[in-house]
């Protein structure tokens, strides 16, 4: 979230679109009913289901799964052509009036640069215009061309509201209506928030999607404002924190992993720190350098010197287009390239996409490690043939698999101390009630032991490549169980010479005399002590910012961007809702996105960018600077702007033999997955109360379909995907709504996932359905809209 | 010393006292449930959960007996034309003024009306009874009318058998002693049950 | 003496269930499993281990597409029915805060109450013989803290207080509504049982029924009638058959064997 | 700064929330009614914790029962909402709310199970034994397949056989030693909730 849950109260207009916060986070949907009550603010749903967060909205727009970019790009050409995007906004704050090289294109689908054999883009036509000196030419009167705002002007003319509802399946008459009031935020005093999840992120073009919504947003001037932003509701406790301590391509604090190329920390941090592309960029990750060295004295310790790079050749490096994420290292599982797999809380059997092939990967392991508070799917794979009754006909039995397979106890959340990052990128510190059950035991002293285990026998016995190993830094008072706190001060960082704790990332040197674990999360322990622990209660500027509640990355700032929040002047857009405001020497308010003493016109807002302002042309995804709308890699229809060109043409897909797609002449219907507001993903079927509030697994279907089927509500239906099936009682409701798409009727169904073979309740996994089709980008799944088919079972 | 004539058979006795002891009973508890007023009775009806545990069982057992004597009497207790006269003058009956008339059988009008009054009113507390039951799984709209309708019934067949205590203890003596030892002398017989007399003396 | 209360504002109820298990919780239920039934309604109705439902209703209202959700539990009468047909003493109370409590140690298990609520929300359980219903949290209450249903419930769809300031609340709320153009919302508080003490804000209050609330609650004329002029007529049948006895005997004394010759 | 705050404060904050009102209102309880049902909560032990679920990141209080006497394991008996949250007010989800029936839930996983190759069932196994085992497992896959070099020559030290995943269920101490541990072993293929 750039803004946060309290926040959300400082809305106009709340846009939940690829979310169902009222479902999947009620307490944060909270703050949606403050701003009704407080500024009476519309809420403004558009999903394929009317859910429980529609069935309190102002404004309910039906849609087709996978089709937002559509939706979205469709509101950008609104919000241009009725000239209802904030203007002075986008020319100060956007990049809008670069201007982009000449070569730069779109035509039938692909973007200049498009490569058919490689399948891929070469990104050399995406540049900016350039001066003399690297910065990027501009037009501040947005009328040149070749600016980004005329280059986006001409790409979404296409999208109008005919075009949207073509392919969204809503009427134009909706999506007219919901256009107007979100674009009535595009004014200096109305904010308008978007609140979005899993169905933004679950496609083969989520970045993209993002991406839209972001440019939206920027074009109606709510990107820094109070009651703006756009704010992901994560789904897991700390999902924010496992992001920020980094996955396979990133290092702690967003660090990009080394790739084979970049053999010394020089080659490493010339091609990962930025040079800024106008004279006015703060570019703050110039900084880099600073960062990376201090993880690598955290991560090395005594081992890290300058004379070795600070260990810097210990990381692991992949190739220069090596890709390590979910789906390509499954499917090398599944080839039998891997041997052992660890997870730590963590079910892939039942929240990966395409389950018998994951059963089938795990098979070939030789080893795995499960750290867990239940017995998972994933943990009990091997017996799948057993308990999965008739889901997996061939999948073998356990006498055929040869995985040597560990199932270790750990404590839960109450168990243990340490921190959670929230949505809202809150740091918030929580305390252990009462020690684990039984042999039970908290996973820092699992984790630890094992490491340790390992490494003794390195040290006993010798072995391949054993510095890596034996030089990663494990030098705590207790090595064996790890205080979390003393983790923590690590992570925050000190000063080696003096074992002072840092105030903040602003203090970290780049000569190995500070360790820092991760920079972001430096100021979250300082010689104060622990700031995530903080109970402050108060809010100075009335505006829900709560600076002493815990500790937010990054610096403690609560709304990212809030310099864009004010003008040229340094003045509000809003004078009722500043974030921060010039005062002739300083910035006042909340703590400033923003150089604190540094003039209004000092530098651009967005300070972390090389362009100093935000990008509404981003060369940086792969499939092109501007979102463009691609079907699902499964889709009812062949993609009504350009047919050749349907889906996204750089999805991560697979094409082994249980990596089959289907077709809609097969599979008609158009299904989505997602969660219900009384479990709590596949954890609560093993508690009473959410086996109490939904017992069973269900499949929702349009009455129209029912009819036509002859399914009455709490028959059992059977739902196929190329891929697998799940079985389970309908409930029909009007709730779906058939859609008119393409000319062609099309009906989509919902299943919600929280149910699999081990629990208190058990059913169908969902995840049988899905397929292994990816964003390039981020590696996320493409959950929502796929197709299949339904009979009456 | 006047012969003596045997005027209740021992089953016909015990019924009569197992009927009711279950009367007594259900309805001592009955009538704590009724009313606040009345719930000192609960105490001594075993306390408040056994007395509604044990009063519809009482009551179950009430209306099983109540049906063995009404086979055993029904016939008996159909009115004829004297009986109907004899309810026509019913009031003279009470003032003790027997002038005129009917004689009396075995059983005479106003009994035989107790034998309907608690017939009818024992089918319709046991059909509300048994409703008020099972609150649970009764519908709502039957426990509606049987809330009003199972104590209607109840206030009836106890305005009954008032005046049945009062008749057969007080003011009709001998009759209690007929039901506890059986028998009852001729000039009993005689002065209250005159056919009924006749009829036992000609065989 | 102030009156307790609480509010639920319908309009910002979205189905999320916390009060459900937050009354589980509370009062320590035993959960159980449910049956599918083609909706997303915890179970059919109100049991004896579950105190507070959420009634979900889908219909369409004046041709758009409405999800209606709301809570059902005790609405705690000022006249309350159950008090009314219970006849053991302390079973039911009603304490100075306006609360119906059930004191379980009174209960006797006759479930005259369930009959008698309007509302029909009391329930017998089977396997103790007792009656349970939502108590407001009245040892919650007691010591300054808010019945668990309101404490968690994300969205101030519900809310605790004194019943003036909730009914005042409420009337303010409805007028909002009517006049963002729901000309029928308005205020659910039974003025048939004297007032309930959960106060409801509808947007259909011209429709109660579809909220799963019944139209124009009161206690049931056939128990009114029974704890009313039945109870005379029975004590004039008790009192008036004794004493006519009484009289009759002094009067005329027994029957005599010689009346007849 | 103290974490685990005493009844009286407890029920101080939790009455300003509620409302000066209520508290008086509360007091008019007949004494017989107040005494026949206890506070379930009135003796317990009060823990700040954060719930384990989604990320909105509300506040709980953990109520526990019996002191960390020799004998004596304390045991959840309550869990609700921290009124001093800004973000949670005190309320909870039907999800958080019952947090209790997770932590205290006899489906959890109290021992070290092991699965042999070719077995159909989970064996118990000692902690000292699983440690010994999965150690020289992790040590011969690493031994076999770790990658000092590729095929360029160029020093990688990455071990493409073996793939973690987790993490975001707990906390980030335990993220960023779960990052140490991976490099150190030389894992790449590391991935967790936020891909899925």
């Amino acid at each position: 979230m750039t803004n946060g849950w309290t926040d959300v109260s400082n809305a106009d207009v709340v846009l939940v679109m690829g979310g169902n916060p009222a479902e999947n986070h009620p307490v944060g949907f909270r703050f949606v009913m403050e701003a009704r009550r407080k500024r009476k603010a519309k809420l403004v749903v558009v999903d394929p289901r009317f859910n429980r967060t529609a069935a309190v909205s102002d404004s309910y727009t039906p849609m087709r799964a996978g089709t937002d970019i559509a939706f979205l790009g469709g509101l950008i050409h609104y919000a241009i052509e009725n000239k209802l995007y904030q203007e002075n906004y986008v020319k100060l704050h956007t990049n809008a009036s670069f201007l982009v090289k000449e070569g730069f294109d779109f035509a039938e689908g692909y973007f200049s640069g498009w490569d058919s054999g490689a399948k891929k883009y070469d990104r050399a036509s995406w540049q900016y215009e350039t001066d003399g000196q690297g910065f990027a030419k501009v037009d501040p009167t947005l009328e040149n061309p070749r600016s980004v705002f005329q280059l986006m002007r001409k790409h979404y003319a296409r999208y109008t509201p005919d075009a949207v509802a073509n392919i969204c399946g809503c009427t134009a008459e909706e999506f007219r209506k919901a256009a107007a009031i979100i674009c009535s935020t595009g004014k200096p005093d109305r904010a308008g928030t978007i609140l979005y999840a899993l169905g933004w992120t679950q496609h083969s073009h989520a970045v993209q999607l993002i991406h839209t919504a972001a440019m939206l947003q920027l074009m109606l001037g709510n990107i820094g404002m109070p009651g703006g932003g756009i704010n992901a509701q994560r789904g897991h406790a700390n999902i924010q924190g496992s992001t920020d301590m980094g996955s396979w391509n990133n290092l702690p604090g967003y660090l990009k992993i080394p790739r084979a190329n970049m053999q010394s920390l020089d080659d490493y941090l010339k091609a990962n720190t930025p040079k800024a592309l106008r004279p006015n960029s703060l570019n703050y990750w110039g900084n880099t350098p600073k960062f990376m060295v201090s993880l690598l004295k955290a991560y090395y310790g005594k081992h890290a010197t300058k004379e070795n790079g600070y260990g810097y050749s210990y990381i692991p490096k992949p190739g220069e287009t090596e890709n390590y994420g979910w789906g390509p290292f499954f499917d090398k599982m599944h080839k039998g390239g891997i041997e052992g797999f660890i997870s730590f809380g963590m079910n892939p059997v039942a929240n990966g996409p395409n389950t018998p092939k994951m059963l089938n990967a795990l098979a070939k392991l030789k080893w795995m490690i499960v750290v867990e508070n239940f017995e998972t799917e994933t943990a009990a794979f091997w017996n799948a043939k057993k308990l999965g009754e008739k889901f997996y006909p061939t999948f073998v039995d356990p006498t055929q698999i040869q995985t040597e397979a560990f199932l270790l106890p750990a404590a839960c959340f109450a168990e243990k101390d340490g921190a959670f990052v929230n949505s809202s990128r809150w740091l918030q510190w929580k305390r252990a009630a009462l020690p684990p059950p039984g042999d039970a035991r908290p996973d820092q002293e699992i984790m630890s032991r094992l490491f340790l285990a390992v490494r003794e026998l390195y040290e006993k016995e010798g072995g391949k490549a054993p510095n890596p190993l034996l030089r990663m830094n494990w030098d705590y008072t207790n090595p064996l169980n790890p205080s979390l706190e003393e983790v923590a001060r690590e992570v925050n960082g000190r000063e080696i010479a003096t074992g002072r704790q840092l105030n903040g990332f602003g203090e970290l040197k780049d000569d190995g005399s500070t360790v820092c674990g991760n920079w972001v999360y430096s100021g979250s322990w300082t010689e104060a002590g622990n700031m995530m622990a903080r109970r402050g209660q108060e809010d100075p500027t009335g505006l829900g910012i709560y600076p002493n509640w815990s500790w937010s990355w990054p610096a403690n700032r609560r709304i990212l961007y809030n310099r864009a929040a004010s003008n040229a002047e340094g003045q509000g857009w809003d004078p009722l809702r500043t974030p921060i405001r010039w005062d002739g020497e300083r910035w006042r308010g909340e703590v400033p996105d923003y150089k604190a003493d540094a003039k209004p016109t000092d530098y651009g807002a967005f300070i972390m960018l090389p362009e100093g302002v935000a990008k509404l042309f981003a060369a940086d995804l792969v499939e092109g600077p501007f979102p463009e709308h691609y079907e699902p890699v499964e889709s009812p229809v062949p993609n009504p702007l350009h047919t050749n060109v349907s889906s996204n043409p750089l999805a991560t897909v697979f094409h082994g033999p249980l990596d089959k797609l289907g077709e809609a002449k097969d599979y008609p219907y158009v299904a989505i997955t997602y969660r219900l507001t009384e479990h709590f993903h596949y954890w609560t079927k093993h508690v009473a109360s959410g086996s109490e509030l939904q017992s069973n697994f269900f499949v929702e279907l349009p009455e129209e379909l029912a009819t036509a089927k002859g399914i009455k509500g709490g028959d059992m239906v059977k739902v196929t995907s190329a891929r697998g099936h799940v079985e389970g009682p309908a409930l029909v409701t009007k709730r779906i709504r058939p859609l008119k798409v393409a000319g062609k009727t099309v009906y989509q169904i919902g299943i919600p996932i929280h149910w699999g073979f081990v629990g208190r309740v058990r059913g169908p996994l969902v995840n049988n359905l899905t397929p292994s089709a990816y964003d390039p980008n981020s590696g996320t799944p493409e959950y929502k809209g796929f197709l299949v088919n339904l009979e009456k079972a | 010393m006047d012969s003596r004539l045997e005027r209740f058979t021992v089953p016909e006795r015990v019924t009569h006292w197992l009927v009711a002891i279950c009367y007594v009973y259900a309805g001592l508890s009955g009538l704590a449930l009724w009313s606040r007023a009345m719930w000192w009775l609960a105490p001594v009806m075993g306390g408040g959960e056994n007395l509604r545990g044990w009063h519809p069982i009482a009551g179950v057992i009430f209306a099983l007996l109540l049906a063995m004597q009404f086979r055993r009497w029904a016939a008996q207790m159909k009115l004829d034309a004297d009986d109907r006269k004899w309810l026509a003058m019913s009031g003279r009956y009470a003032m003790h003024d027997e002038h005129g008339v009917p004689e009396s059988g075995r059983f005479n009008a106003g009994q035989k009306m107790l034998f309907w009054l608690q017939s009818t009113s024992a089918i319709v507390l046991f059909a509300t009874g048994a409703v008020l039951w099972f609150p649970e799984v009764m519908p709502r709209g039957l426990r509606l009318i049987s809330i009003l309708v199972h104590p209607l019934a109840a206030v009836a067949s106890m305005g009954g058998i008032i005046v049945h205590i009062y008749m057969t203890t007080v003011v009709v003596q001998g009759a209690l002693h007929a039901m506890t030892r059986g028998y009852v002398t001729e000039g009993w017989a005689k002065s209250h049950h005159a056919k009924w007399f006749r009829q036992v003396t000609r065989q | 003496m102030q009156t307790v209360a609480k509010l639920i504002d319908t309009t910002l109820c979205i189905g999320c269930k916390a009060c459900e298990v937050a009354c589980q919780q509370w009062n320590d239920q035993e959960y159980t499993l449910g049956v599918f039934q083609n909706t997303y309604q915890t179970m059919p109705d109100l049991a004896p281990n579950f105190w507070n439902l959420i009634k979900f209703n889908e219909a369409e209202i004046n041709g758009a597409q409405s999800w209606l959700m709301a809570k059902y539990q005790c609405m705690h009468c000022a006249d309350a029915g159950c008090i009314k047909a219970c006849p053991s003493p302390g079973a039911i109370v009603q304490l100075g805060n306006g609360i119906v409590d059930f004191n379980r140690d009174n209960c006797i298990g006759c479930g005259y109450c369930i009959t008698g609520c309007p509302f029909d929300v009391p329930r017998l359980s089977p396997k103790t013989k007792k009656v349970y219903k939502c108590s407001l949290c009245s040892d919650r209450v007691a010591v300054g803290l808010e019945p668990a249903c309101i404490k968690t419930c994300p969205t101030s769809c519900l809310t605790f207080g004194s019943r003036t300031d909730l009914k005042f609340l409420a009337e303010k709320r409805a007028e909002e509504l009517k006049a963002d153009g729901f000309t029928q919302a308005g205020v659910y508080d039974g003025p048939g049982v004297g007032g309930t003490n959960v106060i409801y804000v509808l947007k259909h209050a011209d429709q109660p029924e579809t909220y799963g609330l019944p139209k124009d609650p009161h206690i049931p004329w056939t128990v009114s009638l029974w704890k009313g002029p039945l109870k005379w007529l029975g004590n004039a049948v008790f009192l008036g058959g004794i004493l006519t006895a009484v009289l009759h005997f002094v009067k005329f004394g027994p029957k005599e064997e010689h009346h007849r010759g | 700064m103290g974490y685990t705050i005493n009844r009286r404060q407890f029920f101080q904050r939790s009455a300003l929330r509620a409302g000066a009102a209520v508290t008086a209102l509360g007091l008019d309880l007949k004494p017989a009614i107040a005494a026949a049902r206890e506070l379930k909560i009135s003796r317990t032990t009060q823990t700040n914790s954060v719930c384990p679920y989604c990320a909105v990141g509300c506040s709980v209080i953990i109520h526990t029962l019996g002191d960390k006497a020799r004998n004596v394991h304390p045991t959840v008996v309550h869990i609700e909402g921290d009124p001093d949250s800004p973000v949670n007010r005190g309320t909870l989800c039907s999800k958080g709310i019952s947090l209790k029936e997770f932590v205290v839930n006899e489906r959890r996983l109290t021992r070290p199970l092991h699965r042999a190759p070719g077995q159909a069932e989970w064996k118990p196994i000692s902690w000292e034994d699983a440690y010994t085992k999965m150690a020289r497992l992790i040590k011969d896959t690493r031994d076999r397949t770790f990658v000092e070099k590729d095929e360029q020559g160029r020093e990688v030290n990455r071990l493409p056989s073996v793939a973690m995943i987790g993490g975001c269920t707990d906390t980030n101490e335990i993220n960023y030693l779960l990052s140490k541990f991976r490099f150190g072993l030389g894992i790449l293929s590391y991935e967790n909730q936020s891909r899925l």
